[in-house]
């Protein structure tokens, strides 16, 4: 188990740097000139030129990347447009030119409402998929799964924007049964913060709960098959004790993987949601800062959702690892 | 407008800011307010006497209570030298005094002195400018504002990084025409002192220009006029906290997400003839999508009802909420978008038979193009090249046009035309906006016999796309804005044969308005200075180089708990330092 | 599978990458069973627990008793789930099991002898499986019972064993939690601690240590899993145990064992066994009575050892027939269940000291990478082949021999050039194979042929017969389409299949045709040796029969070399010249077939005829065929 | 194992009993027959388009709104309830522009099936070659494409998408310079091509990983057969019924991506008729005239709900063991 963790977990920092290296090479080939666009409308060739020095943009690229790790290790001075230096704390992700931040401090700020929205949004995830899921295979074929298994696919189907304008026009502007989707941050009022994310995270997890109610719904379905779950049934063990301890045992592994890959992509920005909620999370951030090509801002948000979904989907791994004896005595 | 930027690659002239967010305008909406033909601004300057504070109270205002201000995006600049757009110059106002500003009373705009005795004093045709210090005006930790704090303020325009701010100090204290050439002489205070303004004692500043210059007060009224103090002067930080001057200080900001403001407690009513300072704080939230934010504040709910927007414009998606529902359109804040005019710009190099130009003029579908952007509700139909928020402003109208398009006269123009085009290139920013636009374009000039051939441009990149000496593009929309309220920046800017592309985008070259901008330019006195612009803007027209739009109008919403809320005449969104809450 | 772009597993069909991630780690197979070796000694350590119970009376077969299974017309019918025609897997099969009695069902595959076994528990899918007739234990009926009224006959009453204890075991339970949670069901209100204890003594009994109550059925070798899985059955005492073919899984050795214990265990306990089994071997030395199936319906009934002797019914003559033993005749044709008695036989096989060897292997050492343990760190290779040497001279037949993991197929992926040794000589009419160049490998390619165990793998589904046999003829002989065409006709009437079936696909071939097709398509070059890996372990015994006759047939006929890589000692014996042993990727002995079988050299030899020995006339396998 | 009884597993007696054919069992499957006659109807709704416009007698792109008095208010509003719908507009017409919604979204159906047949095309021929190659050769190979597919899918999509089409225009087309309608198309196909392969690709991996190892590429190997051979001829028949599906399922992947594009403003432009832009444009108008969302909203969960359940389908008549 132990050679495995430590596998895995170099695996994961070798996709990182990997990713950062991808990230870095593809959006700094944008023809955008990140120097002209932080100048600003008056400058000449000459001033961009200083301002591309000061934003050490004349450094070949590879000195770039890597003086963007070191930032990311040990934290960095960059110099901004107008020469002056600021210095950025590790993990520095660069320094928007667009908004004169750091990059980093800027996501932070963003973070809780991704946070609070992926949470929320996971909750409802694992019930609504889990449970269809559950059911679905419990009453495998017949009219109960058939229902079931349709509600999925319709949401499996359903554009996410489309269900958030129906679903916010319907229960927050025609009727008024739930308040107006905000963030409130939850220490501040815990009842505001649920109230106003509610409707994100229905909307959000019940879209993303189809993929997951579908693998489970298989996942059962073939465990339900295996021998041991029979030797279990042929203990004595009942029909649903029997799956609860058994199947749901062994199904287990793909949807935690499944989980871990959701969470991480949640937790990178869920671009459309926010967008359509007008919540303002590291997605909709992310969003902004590919329309107002801010470089900087796009590579550390791409590098930080990256970042995310690579280090749930090994921990995700890592769960499965324990949970199978075979892997976790190994 | 969104206040992202002045984004004008322009080195001297106007506001010109191009609609950044949605073409024209996604702005604004008259809603009723019908169109005036003449300037709301009140034209004399005010003197000492007006220039004594207190502001004249608001009727009913009482004291009190937190204003929420929500906003999509935030302010880009804070640091007054680096401000440059009409929005954050009026949320500026809460927590920054310059040296003149607008005393505004019943939505009538006048220039007064500030932390100034009065608007200023000019002496030898207008190459001399004084200004004198109100006693009592202080900063946020209660240490008075000095001459030099005014002066250091100036200086820092000069240095590297404030290029983002206008460049008229620098270039008229020098007295050359570009600012590039300014800053060789004089590079900010770290080159030391600078000469042209002198400080003879902790009131006083004597400003002297090689040239004359008539619009001194108006310029002493930009952000970039304010003071700042050396040893508070953080650099690159001043821009996310400057030191307050005004009724107001900054207590807390975190980027991009909110901003806490305070009392100044050292802020004095009876120093400040503008603002008042009704409400104990005012907090602002940024992104939150415009749309939520609307509906939070006609909602009334989560603090909606104490709410406004610092220059988030009432979303379409709320039209026809706001005329349908009473409550709803009582909540609704419009008012003419400052000096902003749409136009229809025609590359006149590209283009140059002026009857041509009058085809375009008359087939022109301006009202399709301001149906399909949200009817008059986003401004009026422009007939001038000015706007009517500047002062002595008069409507005209050399050709009139109907506004749907007359085919029928286009055809006619086109016929008298040497040689009409096969086709014209319209290039238009590529936003949804921008291309529904193009859509109305194509198909109404279309009926007057003139293809439009649609080019769409990475809203970026348009404006440099536009605005290059070798642009193929025949049309184009800009919307933009003179820096104050006079013509001064107006045609001999943007109609200057000699100027680049930049600047003269319509590429109009007539050798006599230049000798007639040089000309006018010797005048010192503004009124008089503005009469003689405003008879050659007509002389320009007559060649039809471009064609006006519109004049956007801005409809925000306030908090029915909100009062005291109007759109600012010159700056053109809510103004925040007038509000208070009614309980 | 769509959703929208919303999250990245949404955004792309098929499996995530969280899958592919797993995919990296490959860990999840437990490490294959390798050599079975469980401790010899101690099993049958007498009645040492407190177990023991009931009359230890031994054989109390004999109607005169009260059965205590009883099973009348019994039908169990399977629906298609495509909605094709529903399967009747036993039809009106009835038959009364007596207390403390051993019934051995037996049965070619499909004969429905473990639905069955299933039934009598109700472990059947009800939506998909009728039940009909009759089925009492201790007079309660089962067909139709309720669930709450099955719920304490399973695992109480009556009991499983299956065959492969390491999927019937929950590999993420403790062996100990999996038999304590047994007891527990059957008795409620028993704390936890009594419960493992009763599971820790019962392990004991089978022989398992109590230190290793907490392992995992992972941790376990197969023989020590199918203990824990009959440990498990008897935790409650049952009336009735049904083992379903118990043993099939393992290697001869520890079958043998395994099935010592179960005897033991049966009589200790005086539980009635239903053992089901397709070897007539296992069932030969376990049960008192025999019933033989076939399509699901009984054919014969009779105590085991008058079936044995004399089968009334021709099948069942033929069953008994077509089992080899270590007593019938080397090389003589065997009968099957067309032919039960059949006359012509082959020419003795005579094979002298060749001028040349068509294959000569020295030293001939595999090494795979071994999984390293920490990143860094030198992993330790897996010796899968250690200095191997073996000859084979032209039109001979020699026979590999070994239990699963000895080595034998890798031995025969090297000649057949598909595995790389790491070391040794490998000469083909003497020339070094491991280092061929194009000539040789054409060569090697055309005279050296491959014929498979599992006749379902060997055959690409996709592809027609015609097609199958056209590929060799296309690469190695210089015939048109039409003839080529011509030849495949031939090939398949040679393997005795109509030529009619060139155009179809795989699928509509059974198994024993299968192999025909798989031995067609290896004849096609006119190969001189072939090198066949347990080309009949997977077929049921009268098509074995039936395909090592051909095999023999084709033999004489061609006159090609065989290398026969097998488990099955009978088979060796029957079919090959000489007989080459391997133990732990090492060659124990190789000899002429006589002198194997008569006077092994060495001890691993000794105990593996033993294991065979044991089962009396019947014959035995030293290993799985898995 | 159980090697005695898998030899049986299916054991068919010769012939085997005439299973039906995928077709036909798909087509026995109602709701799958269902959402097939929906792919067809779409589909030939899409070929069909300038034949039904010509006869319903409007076309895409003229303004009527704009050019008849009296359909739009001031404000580009229909002015007849229900989004316009009369019986001059079956279903409505478009606020602002005034363009008839009917005739739009026939078209729309164009823009998103060409984009998404030919996505799925490419991805999918993609997806095999590397798949296949991958899966067959093993080793090094094998683990660089790995590595690669764990970096790429790391990246998240949607954000990628977006970020990436601006670049790509930009790197084939000069801002400003005009851009042929067909560039948009090629610029998503390419897009979404970029990573759409990987996930068939790693499947197709497994897939072959697994059959590189059966008996029957073994034999043909021992029997001296090329390494095309052994692709073309033993393994890709193999994965006929995975890319089937797969292609399958891809369909209305792409379908709903091209539309988030759009709805995000950095899809296919005007004047070419797109569901995702409609949906955008309809969002921002839902509260004063709904009915312009909900025409291709529904239409799209339709199309892509019918393409769902047929892929579902497909792979259950292929595969009857997977899924139900």
């Amino acid at each position: 188990m132990l050679s495995f963790a430590l596998r895995r977990t170099l695996q994961a920092l070798a996709v990182l740097v990997a990713v950062s290296a991808a990230a870095f090479a593809l959006f700094y080939a944008a023809p955008a000139d990140p120097a002209r666009a932080a100048c600003g409308p008056r400058c000449d060739n000459g001033q961009v030129a200083a301002v591309r020095q000061s934003m050490g943009l004349d450094q070949p690229l590879l000195t770039q990347y890597t003086d963007y790790l070191a930032g990311v290790v040990t934290g960095r001075d960059i110099g901004d447009v107008d020469g002056s230096v600021i210095h950025c704390d590790a993990p520095c992700l660069g320094y928007s030119y667009r908004l004169h931040q750091p990059v980093t401090e800027a996501l932070v700020d963003h973070l809780p409402v991704t946070f609070s929205l992926a949470a929320g949004a996971l909750a409802v995830l694992l019930v609504l998929g889990l449970g269809t899921g559950f059911v679905s295979a419990l009453r495998h074929g017949g009219r109960t799964d058939r229902l079931l298994s349709g509600f999925t696919l319709v949401g499996a189907s359903v554009q996410i924007y489309f269900l958030g304008y129906v679903a916010q026009w319907a229960l927050v502007y025609s009727t008024g049964l739930l308040p107006l989707p905000s963030y409130t941050p939850p220490a501040e009022d815990l009842a505001a913060w649920a109230g106003g994310m509610l409707l994100p995270w229905l909307v959000l997890g019940f879209v993303n709960s189809a993929v997951f109610a579908r693998l489970s719904r298989s996942q059962l379905l073939e465990t339900m098959n295996e021998e041991y779950v029979r030797t279990a049934r042929g203990k004595g063990l009942g029909r649903l004790r029997a799956h609860l301890k058994y199947t749901s045992r062994g199904a287990a592994g793909p949807l935690v993987q499944l989980l871990g890959l959701e969470t991480g992509a949640l937790l990178g920005g869920a671009v459309i949601t926010e967008t359509v909620f007008g919540l303002n999370g590291v997605g909709r951030f992310t969003a902004e800062a590919v329309s107002g090509q801010d470089l900087p801002a796009v590579v550390g948000a791409v590098l930080l959702a990256a970042c995310f979904v690579v280090l749930f989907v090994a921990l995700a791994d890592l769960v499965v690892a324990w949970l199978d004896p075979r892997i976790r005595l190994s | 407008m969104r206040w992202t930027k002045p984004s004008l690659a322009v080195v001297a002239t106007a506001l010109l800011a191009s609609a950044c967010s949605a073409g024209a305008g996604t702005g604004p909406a008259t809603a009723g307010a019908s169109a005036k033909d003449t300037s709301p601004l009140t034209a004399a300057l005010g003197g000492e006497k007006e220039s004594a504070g207190p502001a004249p109270a608001v009727p009913g205002a009482r004291s009190g209570g937190t204003v929420n201000v929500y906003n999509s995006v935030e302010f880009r600049h804070l640091d007054p030298q680096k401000v440059y757009a009409g929005a954050a110059y009026n949320a500026s106002l809460l927590w920054g005094r310059q040296l003149t500003q607008y005393q505004v009373v019943d939505g009538k705009a006048k220039l007064v002195g500030d932390l100034a005795t009065d608007t200023g004093t000019s002496g030898d045709g207008g190459r001399t400018w004084t200004y004198r210090l109100k006693d009592g005006v202080a900063w946020e930790d209660g240490k008075p504002i000095t001459a030099q704090d005014v002066k250091y303020g100036i200086e820092r325009t000069f240095g590297k990084g404030y290029e983002v701010g206008p460049p008229y100090w620098p270039q008229w204290l020098t007295g050359e025409a570009s600012y590039e050439a300014a800053r060789t002489k004089y590079a900010g205070p770290q080159d030391g002192d600078l000469a042209a303004i002198e400080t003879p004692d902790e009131r006083t500043l004597v400003f002297h220009f090689p040239q004359p210059q008539a619009d001194v007060p108006y310029m002493a009224a930009q952000s970039s006029s304010s003071p700042v103090r050396r040893d508070k002067d953080t650099g690159t930080d001043y821009d996310r906290q400057p030191f307050a001057t005004g009724p107001y200080r900054i207590v807390e900001h975190v980027q991009n997400t909110r901003m806490v403001l305070e009392r100044n407690p050292y802020w004095k009513a009876e120093t400040d003839p503008i603002r008042s300072q009704y409400p104990d704080k005012f907090v602002f939230t940024y992104g939150k999508e415009a749309l939520n934010s609307n509906q939070e504040i006609l909602s009334g709910r989560d603090g909606g009802a104490n709410a406004t927007t610092a220059s988030d414009v009432l979303s379409p998606e709320l039209y026809q909420t706001a005329d349908t529902d009473p409550k709803a359109k009582d909540l609704v804040v419009s008012g003419r978008q400052g000096a902003f005019v749409t136009q229809l710009v025609i590359n006149n190099e590209r283009v140059p038979d002026v009857e041509v130009r009058k085809a375009l003029h008359l087939g022109y579908p301006r009202q399709q193009a301001r149906q399909v952007q949200g009817g008059s509700r986003i401004g009026e139909l422009a007939t001038t090249l000015s706007s009517p928020a500047l002062i002595d402003w008069e409507k005209y109208d050399l050709y009139p046009a109907r506004p749907e398009g007359d085919p029928e006269a286009a055809k006619a123009a086109l016929a008298k035309a040497k040689q009409a085009p096969a086709s014209l290139t319209y290039g238009y920013k590529n936003t949804p906006d921008g291309q529904r636009v193009a859509q109305v374009l194509v198909d109404g000039f279309a009926k007057s016999g003139i293809t439009i051939v649609p080019k769409p441009i990475d809203p970026k990149a348009f404006l440099d796309e536009v605005h290059r000496a070798d642009s193929p593009y025949d049309l184009f929309e800009e919307t933009s804005s003179v820096d104050w309220p006079t013509p001064s920046t107006l045609i001999p800017f943007s109609f200057d044969g000699r100027a680049g592309s930049d600047l003269n985008s319509a590429r109009y070259r007539n050798p006599e308005v230049d000798k007639e901008i040089d000309r006018i330019n010797q005048i010192g006195e503004p009124r008089a200075k503005a009469k003689e612009l405003y008879a050659l803007e007509k002389t320009v027209m007559k060649d039809v180089p471009v064609l006006p739009f519109a004049y956007p109008t801005v409809n925000q919403l306030r908090g029915s708990n909100v009062g005291g809320a109007f759109v600012h005449p010159i700056y053109g969104t809510v103004s925040l330092a007038w509000l208070y809450l009614k309980s | 599978m769509t959703s929208t772009v919303e999250s990245v597993s949404g955004a792309v069909p098929g499996p995530g990458p969280g899958l592919a991630f797993g995919a990296a780690s490959g860990l999840v197979s437990g490490p294959a069973s390798g050599l079975v070796s469980g401790p010899a000694s101690g099993l049958v350590s007498g009645p040492a627990s407190g177990l023991v119970s009931g009359p230890a009376s031994g054989l109390a077969s004999g109607p005169a008793s009260e059965p205590v299974l009883s099973v009348r017309d019994l039908t169990v019918t399977f629906a298609d789930p495509r909605g094709g025609a529903p399967v009747t897997a036993v039809r009106g099969l009835s038959f009364d099991l007596a207390p403390g009695e051993v019934l051995g069902l037996v049965g070619e595959s499909g004969s429905g002898k473990s639905a069955t076994g299933l039934a009598v528990l109700g472990l059947h899918d009800p939506r998909t499986t009728t039940v009909t007739g009759s089925i009492r234990l201790n007079g309660q009926e089962l067909v139709g019972a309720t669930e709450s009224e099955l719920r304490p006959v399973r695992g109480g009453r009556a009991a499983l064993v299956f065959q492969d204890a390491l999927t019937s075991l929950s590999p993420f339970h403790g062996v100990g939690a999996q038999l304590a949670e047994m007891y527990r069901l059957h008795h409620p209100g028993t704390g936890r601690t009594e419960a493992r204890r009763r599971a820790a003594a019962m392990l004991d009994r089978v022989g398992i240590p109590a230190a290793r109550v907490r392992d995992f059925p992972h941790q376990f070798s197969g023989g020590m899993r199918q203990r824990v899985m009959i440990a498990m059955a008897l935790m409650n005492d049952p009336k009735v145990l049904i083992a379903d073919e118990p043993t099939t899984a393992l290697d001869s050795r520890v079958q043998r064992q395994v099935l010592d214990l179960l005897d033991e265990l049966q009589r200790e306990h005086g539980t009635a066994v239903l053992l089901v089994s397709h070897d007539l071997g296992v069932v030969a030395g376990m049960t008192d009575r025999t019933l033989v199936l076939r399509g699901g319906v009984q054919v014969e009934s009779a105590p085991t050892a008058e079936l044995l002797a004399a089968p009334r019914e021709p099948y069942t003559r033929a069953l008994v027939g077509a089992a080899l033993t270590l007593e019938s005749v080397p090389g003589a044709p065997l009968p099957t269940v067309d032919d039960p008695s059949p006359v012509a036989g082959f020419a003795p096989r005579v094979i002298g000291q060749p001028e040349r060897w068509l294959v000569e292997v020295a030293d001939l050492t595999v090494h795979f990478p071994g999984r390293r343990r920490f990143p860094g760190l030198r992993a330790e290779p897996v010796r899968a082949v250690e200095g191997v040497g073996l000859r084979i001279a032209p039109g001979e037949t020699l026979g590999l021999v070994g239990e699963s993991g000895s080595g034998k197929s890798t031995t025969a992926r090297v000649l057949a050039g598909l595995q790389q040794p790491t070391g040794g000589r490998v000469l083909y009419d003497g020339q070094d194979v491991t280092r061929p160049d194009r000539e040789l490998r054409r060569r090697l390619s055309r005279e050296i042929q491959l014929v498979f165990q599992d006749p379902y793998a060997s055959l690409n589904p996709r592809r027609t017969v015609a097609q199958a046999l056209d590929t060799p003829l296309r690469l190695h002989t210089s015939l048109d389409a039409a003839q080529r065409r011509e030849r495949s006709a031939e090939l398949l009437e040679q393997v005795g299949l109509p030529a009619a079936h060139l155009d179809r696909y795989p699928h509509e071939f059974s198994g024993g045709q299968r192999q025909r097709i798989g031995i067609a398509r290896a004849l096609a070059p006119q190969p001189r040796l072939i090198i066949a890996d347990e080309p009949v372990s997977a077929l049921d015994v009268s098509v074995q029969a039936q395909v090592l006759n051909l095999l023999m047939e084709l033999r004489e006929r061609l006159g090609v070399a065989f290398l026969f890589v097998s488990h099955d000692l009978a088979v060796v014996r029957h079919f090959c010249d000489r007989v080459a042993v391997m133990h732990r990727g090492r060659l124990v002995e190789s000899t002429d077939r006589d002198r194997l079988f008569s006077a092994p050299h060495t001890e691993y030899t000794r105990e593996l005829l033993a294991a065979v020995h044991q089962d009396g006339p019947w014959r035995g396998s030293v290993g799985s065929s898995a | 194992m159980a090697v005695v009884e898998t030899a049986a597993g299916p054991a068919p007696a010769v012939p085997a009993p005439a299973a039906p054919r995928p077709l036909g069992r798909l087509l026995r499957d109602r709701v799958g027959a269902a959402a097939l006659a929906v792919v067809l109807l779409f589909l030939l709704l899409a070929l069909a388009a300038p034949l039904i416009a010509a006869l319903y007698g409007k076309n895409p792109a003229e303004h009527y709104g704009q050019n008849t008095p009296g359909l739009l208010s001031d404000g580009g509003l229909p002015v007849l309830p229900n989004g316009g719908i009369s019986g001059d507009f079956w279903f409505g017409l478009e606020p602002g522009l005034g363009r008839d919604v009917l005739t739009q979204l026939l078209y729309g159906i164009r823009t998103s099936l060409l984009i998404a047949f030919a996505s799925a095309a490419v991805t999918t021929t993609l997806g095999v070659l590397a798949g296949v190659a991958v899966g067959y050769l093993g080793g090094i190979t094998d683990r660089l494409f790995g590595f690669l597919a764990n970096v790429l899918l790391a990246f998240p999509t949607l954000l990628l998408l977006l970020a990436l089409s601006p670049v790509v225009q930009s790197r084939l087309v000069d801002p400003g310079a005009a851009e042929p309608e067909w560039m948009q198309f090629l610029v998503l196909i390419l897009v979404f091509s970029a990573f759409g392969w990987i996930p068939l690709a790693l499947s197709l991996r497994a897939t072959v990983r697994s059959l590189r190892e059966r008996d029957f590429v073994q034999s043909a190997r021992a029997q001296g057969a090329g390494r095309f051979h052994v692709v073309v001829h033993e393994l890709l028949p193999n994965v006929r019924s995975q890319l089937l599906v797969h292609a399958t399922m891809a369909v209305p992947t792409f379908v709903a991506s091209e539309a988030v594009l759009s709805f995000l403003g950095v899809g296919i432009t005007e004047p070419i008729p797109d569901w995702g832009r409609m949906i955008s444009r309809g969002s921002e108008v839902f509260q004063a005239d709904p009915t312009y969302m909900v025409f291709p909203g529904v239409a799209l969960l339709l199309f892509v709900l019918a393409f769902n359940l047929l892929g579902d389908a497909v792979r259950d008549a292929l595969d009857p063991r997977a899924g139900r």
